[in-house]
């Protein structure tokens, strides 16, 4: 009842404006991603996360009346998403464009939008180097690479020591990478990090892509008897790393997956109850509802649903990160923008100060501008992009850290051996 | 020289330029300064940049019988090449260019050695092969190529960094590109070396009786081709400014330089040029206007046409425009 | 020491997969002396059927090769008639882009129809074996000894039945089969069928130790090729020696060397195997010239 | 030093059987030696061995005071040794001219001269009225000239040819003999491999008889035509050689 009283005010003041002649054209935003290839997957995933964003925000009367219009270019390999995204700007006039899900085509997209002056919002787009080029109109939304092995590392200083009652520096972590671009940074974020924190890697590796046969890994794993693993994967690398590892009775304290092939819903749907205990160091799927604001936690709310009823699962970490980038552009940024011309929409952007929380998947907006003491050089980095880690349950998931975005206890630790699971 | 019965109309005499290839050349010039929309451009020059590649694999493939299927490893060398010389030495592109085509054309030996000797479909997946240690060993290498992150050029505009902001700039540079491929390969159609080459590729045997050595003829070939390969590959790296090895030594580029020339008609000088002013456009507007509508639906149709046109047009464009499929003489 | 062997044994259980996955693509190359380069898509499409059956009806993935087999038959007949006869008279460039162009047909229908989400069948033996110390999936012994299986037969049935033999005549010489009065035409087209055939039940095999998606050709096509060179073309044991060699070496390197570079070198191997022994591991005899005549 | 060849015990197996079994003999210039024997006697792989394309098992090659044994073909025909094919292997996508343009420029390095020269030898065999035809459209009369056409452009010292009279009409082949017996006096020495008997019997300076591998005759054409050894080889019993 209450859902359609507010759809029914939502259409009332669209036709109202419409009928009272300020058919406002609509804001036209460039949207790549990639929907065929290697990335199709998630990049579909992604897309329906936008287009129900898209959805939402026109239902509630569009920006200041103006609705949201997308624009969309398949962004399969870096080179076509750069022709694709200077089509969108020379032939469509797009002034904004936002996507790309993986690393390497969001340095195309955020390349070429550059070079045309275009206000580019990337959502999860996670290589280092994409604020590192002294762009001015480009602005990462979504965490950097090295946040993700950032929170997997605090979580396992900060709580899985204690719980494994073990000091960090007698700790014996192995990390494992596939080596692509995604990968690649969170290994290297990770080493550097973990050198920095006085911990020693007993085990660090990176693997192709096309493996077809993960029992060397899980072998070279087992001989060198880690407490705890990091592995950052693809789906169907996951897949085949869990299946193998049970195979070969590979056993761990704990296990900390990085991003797309461990935070995907459907790895449940592929190895089933394998997947209980395991860590997962990603945008938070769900967040614990008391640190959201409570509009936020409504409109949360409203996505969960429609994307479940849309795609017959729960957002994956990343789908959820690319809506509440979008959102927060639609909700943030464009209703103070009056010419919508990429340097107007710079400087909002910039003077964005919203604290942890402020958006769906509880991360905060602050972007660098070339003032950041870390790196000067880095301009358009969201320094408020809270990954956490979350851990797969019987009943779905919960997130266990950090503690106030935490919506439960980490459960199973150190985890059971493969034949209690 | 009398003109033979049956011999293509547009492909003229050896050595010599016939009135369409010379229509073609004015249109290419009218393209390169008319104000064109600028998404239009961008596939004209992606369009004048796969010609000029697909002529440079013909003259190995096409002109030698190598079908190679490695050619995205000298595509993926010139682009290293070039880049790494700008972004880590700071060498104008303007040389790093040529270094590149000449790293291929030493790879393109190394390969000759390897595989000249082979023949049909056990040079092609040599080559393949070839090129996939190529590809693993870039991702890997990542002091050198910047591994899986990859490699960008700064997009700031400096003609010094071969880096335009027009896309005019962009359209005369690969122009002159494929002129350059042109130009050789009419150079060798017309010339000792070219007859060398296409006895060599029609009866290893007979050619050696007749003075020609066929490995020594074939690894030169090969050699070219490699370099003009690699040049393609330095101006594909300062187009798009990002280089990533999964993408840039892939079978499906590999597959991309054999396709053109393969759709235009094989063993011609303007086959290769037909294949690419056919299937760059038709592969880029497909993407961008049934791309995103249903994934997936833009590369069913493109290659269900590729299957039909491959099969049912086997001399390619250039051969059914001139009616060459009349004087089909046996299998080649 | 169990650790080599660990790696040395399941290297040779994924091999003998890989192989049997191969055995397709070396009847229909020693036969029509095409490469086929959709056989990673043949795959995948048997692996969707294989998951179907198992997944909607509730049949053992093994079963399902009763009905995944003939259906890849019948799959392989259709593509022979519609894509590659036509191509067979013409320069083998033509049937290489015919093939290629159905690879990346399929991969995309596939995409269309199945969206681009991973399918997996629940494991069909709940533990693993145990050999002393070392473990293997039960699903990779079974597949290892229905491959074994599956080569004897194949080499019995080509020493002893009439349409082996037939079929082995022409590997030798189409010209000489057909004055022979074999059916030369229908030989082609059995084998095509014949070696998608296989490559469907290899699917079936695969389905519990893999999962399937539309690019899942692309993990496996250049393991086939390899292996079809280095077994000597044509060469059904051959298949299964190269496929242990690559699931090997892949195993080893990838221990003691890198992961990474796993796939490095089986790539180097196969090159290696071409400069050397053109004619394969075993110096299958003529089998460089039935690559190369043709 | 007039002998522009030398064999020593020359030898060539395949696996066990010796398809060329210890063959010496030597050719001197302006000699036109005929070598004939049944099928099978090993005539085909004499001239692999050669002009290169066949590496012997045993013995040396001299030619032109240079050993050659195991040289590759291409570096035979640059020093002078020319061959045909007994099946012609033309090149199917050149056109005639530029067929024998292949040899010609050996000697004669610009496209041009090439082709001006390719256009004289084609003339010497009967051939300019097809100068620019397809290779394809010719007869197999007329690929067997071409084969002499383009053994001829190279201006080698020696030519070997290899059955150039099979599937000639008689008039044709009365005209290819009278053109072979002219081309000693041209410089070129000439060994000749042919089924057509009486050609070579009136023509040849000289017959060698190979048998098996082995040479079982090496004189005068009276002398070889009456002896018993030869004539056992192609007959097994007497009869008289025209």
């Amino acid at each position: 009842m209450h859902y359609w009283l507010k759809l029914l005010v939502g259409v009332l003041a669209a036709t109202m404006f419409a009928a009272a002649g300020f058919a406002q054209t609509p804001i036209r935003i460039g949207v790549l991603l990639p929907l065929t290839g290697p990335f199709a997957k998630n990049g579909i995933e992604n897309w329906e996360a936008m287009k129900i964003a898209r959805d939402m925000i026109n239902e509630r009367g569009g920006i200041n009346g103006r609705k949201i219009e997308y624009l969309e270019g398949d962004a399969t390999s870096p080179a076509a998403a750069i022709s694709e995204t200077e089509r969108l700007i020379t032939k469509e006039g797009i002034k904004i464009t936002t996507g790309s899900f993986a690393s390497p085509l969001a340095i195309a997209v955020s390349q070429a939008a550059e070079r045309h002056g275009v206000f580019h919002w990337e959502t999860t787009g996670a290589a280092e180097i994409i604020t590192r080029r002294g762009f001015k109109h480009t602005f990462q939304v979504g965490a950097p690479a090295r946040k993700y092995g950032q929170a997997a590392v605090d979580f396992i200083i900060d709580d899985l020591a204690k719980r494994l009652n073990k000091p960090v520096s007698s700790l014996r972590i192995a990390l494992l990478w596939e080596n692509r671009a995604f990968g690649k940074s969170v290994g290297d974020g990770i080493r550097a990090y973990t050198g920095k924190k006085g911990i020693k890697l007993v085990y660090d590796e990176g693997y192709d892509q096309f493996s077809t046969d993960m029992t060397p890994i899980v072998q070279k794993l087992k001989d060198s008897k880690p407490d705890i693993v990091i592995a950052i994967s693809f789906p169907n690398d996951a897949i085949l790393f869990q299946r193998k590892a049970k195979e070969l009775n590979f056993n761990v304290s704990a296990f900390i997956g990085v991003s797309a092939g461990y935070s995907s819903p459907d790895l449940r749907a592929s190895i089933g109850n394998m997947v209980n205990g395991i860590f997962v160091a990603d945008f938070p799927p769900k967040v614990n509802p008391n640190v959201l604001k409570p509009e936020v936690r409504k409109i949360a709310d409203e996505f969960y649903k429609r994307y479940e009823k849309k795609m017959g699962r729960p957002p994956a970490g990343h789908a959820t990160a690319g809506f509440s980038a979008i959102w927060a552009l639609f909700t943030d940024v464009l209703p103070k923008a009056k010419t919508f011309e990429p340097d107007e929409l710079r400087d909002i952007a910039l003077k964005l100060d919203l604290p942890e929380g402020s958006l769906v998947n509880g991360s905060g907006i602050k972007f660098t501008n070339f003032d950041w003491p870390d790196n000067p050089k880095d301009a358009g980095q969201n320094l408020r992009a809270s990954i956490g880690v979350w851990q797969w349950t019987k009943g779905g998931n919960e997130e266990v850290f950090p503690p106030k975005l935490a919506t439960h206890e980490p459960i199973m630790v150190p985890l059971p051996s493969w034949d209690k699971r | 020289m009398a003109q033979s019965p049956g011999r293509i109309s547009l492909a003229p005499a050896r050595g010599t330029l016939s009135v369409f290839e010379i229509a073609l050349l004015v249109l290419c010039l009218v393209l390169v300064v008319a104000p064109i929309p600028q998404n239009l451009q961008d596939i004209i020059v992606l369009t004048f940049l796969w010609a000029g590649l697909a002529t440079a694999w013909n003259i190995a493939g096409g002109y030698t019988g190598l079908i190679s299927f490695g050619h995205a490893a000298f595509f993926g060398i010139g682009a290293y090449t070039s880049t790494i010389l700008l972004v880590r030495m700071n060498v104008t592109p303007w040389v790093g260019i040529w270094c590149g085509g000449l790293l291929a054309a030493f790879c393109g030996a190394i390969l000759a050695v390897i595989c000249v000797r082979l023949r049909g479909p056990f040079f092609i997946l040599s080559t393949l092969a070839a090129a996939e240690v190529i590809r693993i060993a870039a991702l890997n290498w990542s002091s050198l190529t910047g591994g899986p992150e990859g490699l960008a050029i700064s997009p700031a505009a400096d003609p010094v960094n071969m880096v335009f902001a027009s896309k005019h700039a962009y359209l005369a540079l690969m122009l002159g590109y494929l002129l350059l491929s042109y130009a050789l390969t009419k150079l060798i159609d017309g010339s000792r070396y070219g007859y060398y080459l296409f006895a060599a590729r029609d009866d290893e045997d007979a050619a050696s009786a007749a003075g020609v050595n066929p490995l020594a003829v074939r690894t030169v070939a090969l050699m070219l081709s490699a370099a003009l390969t690699g040049i393609g590959g330095s101006l594909f790296a300062q187009y798009f400014l990002y280089l990533d090895p999964t993408f840039v030594i892939s079978p499906e580029v590999s597959f991309q330089f054999a396709l053109l020339p393969a759709v235009g008609g094989l063993g011609t000088a303007i086959g290769p040029v037909l294949g690419s002013f056919l299937i760059t456009p038709m592969s880029e507007l497909l993407r961008s206007y049934l791309g995103s509508k249903v994934a997936g639906l833009h590369l069913a149709i493109y290659s269900a046409l590729l299957i039909v046109v491959v099969l049912y047009f086997p001399s390619g464009i250039a051969g059914a425009l001139s009616g060459l499929s009349r004087r089909k003489g046996g299998k080649s | 020491m169990t650790t080599l062997g660990q790696l040395v044994l399941s290297g040779i259980f994924i091999g003998a997969i890989y192989a049997l996955m191969s055995i397709g693509l070396t009847l229909i190359f020693g036969v029509l002396r095409i490469v086929n380069f959709a056989h990673g898509e043949f795959l995948m499409l048997g692996m969707y059927g294989a998951w179907a059956m198992t997944r909607l009806l509730g049949l053992n993935p093994y079963l399902a090769m009763i009905a995944v087999v003939p259906a890849m038959f019948l799959f392989g007949g259709l593509v022979y008639r519609l894509i590659v006869s036509p191509a067979l008279d013409k320069p083998h460039l033509v049937v290489v882009f015919a093939t290629m162009g159905l690879s990346i047909f399929m991969q995309n229908a596939a995409l269309m129809l199945m969206s681009a989400d991973l399918f997996d069948i629940p494991p069909v033996f709940g533990h693993a074996v145990t050999i002393g110390p070392l473990y293997f999936k039960a699903e990779l012994v079974v597949g290892f000894v229905i491959t074994v299986i599956c080569t004897l037969v194949l080499q019995w049935a080509l020493k002893s039945t009439y349409l082996g033999k037939a079929i082995r005549a022409t590997v030798q010489d189409r010209e000489a089969a057909m004055l022979m009065g074999i059916p030369v035409p229908r030989i082609f087209l059995i084998t095509f069928a014949g070696g998608s055939a296989l490559v469907g039940l290899a699917a079936c095999v695969m389905m519990p130790l893999f999962s399937v998606f539309p690019t899942v050709g692309l993990n496996f096509v250049l393991i086939a090729f390899v292996i079809v060179v280095l077994g000597g073309m044509g060469s059904i044991s051959g298949a299964l020696i190269g496929g242990i060699c690559v699931g090997i070496v892949q195993s080893l390197s990838s221990y003691y060397v890198a992961p990474a570079f796993g796939q490095m070198f089986f790539f180097i191997l196969f090159l290696l195997v071409m400069i050397f022994r053109p004619n394969g591991l075993l110096g299958q005899k003529g089998a460089a010239d039935i690559g190369i005549a043709d | 030093m007039t002998e522009l060849v030398q064999v020593e015990n020359l030898g060539r197996a395949f696996d066990a059987l010796w398809a060329v079994n210890g063959v010496s003999f030597s050719v001197e210039r302006g000699e036109l030696l005929g070598l004939i024997g049944p099928n099978g006697a090993g005539k085909s792989t004499l001239y692999n061995l050669l002009a290169g394309a066949l590496a012997p098992t045993r013995g040396e090659i001299v030619f032109d005071g240079q050993r050659v044994t195991g040289w590759k073909p291409y570096h035979m025909a640059r020093v002078g040794m020319a061959r045909t094919f007994q099946i012609p292997k033309p090149y199917r996508r050149l056109s005639v001219v530029e067929n024998v343009m292949l040899a010609s420029f050996q000697r004669h390095r610009s496209v041009r001269s090439a082709r001006v020269f390719a256009e004289e030898i084609l003339a010497d065999v009967g051939l300019s009225d097809h100068v620019t035809a397809p290779v394809t459209t010719l007869t197999v009369g007329l690929l067997k000239r071409l084969e002499v056409a383009r053994a001829l452009a190279l201006e080698p010292k020696l030519v070997l040819f290899d059955e150039i009279m099979a599937g000639l009409t008689p008039t044709e082949v009365a005209a290819m003999t009278g053109f072979v017996s002219t081309l000693p006096a041209r410089g070129i020495t000439v060994i000749w491999v042919e089924h057509v008997l009486h050609a070579i019997m009136k023509t040849a300076t000289r017959v060698m008889v190979l048998d098996r591998g082995q040479l079982i005759a090496n004189d005068a054409p009276k002398a070889v035509a009456r002896d018993a050894a030869v004539i056992k080889a192609y007959f097994g019993e007497e009869i008289s050689l025209a």
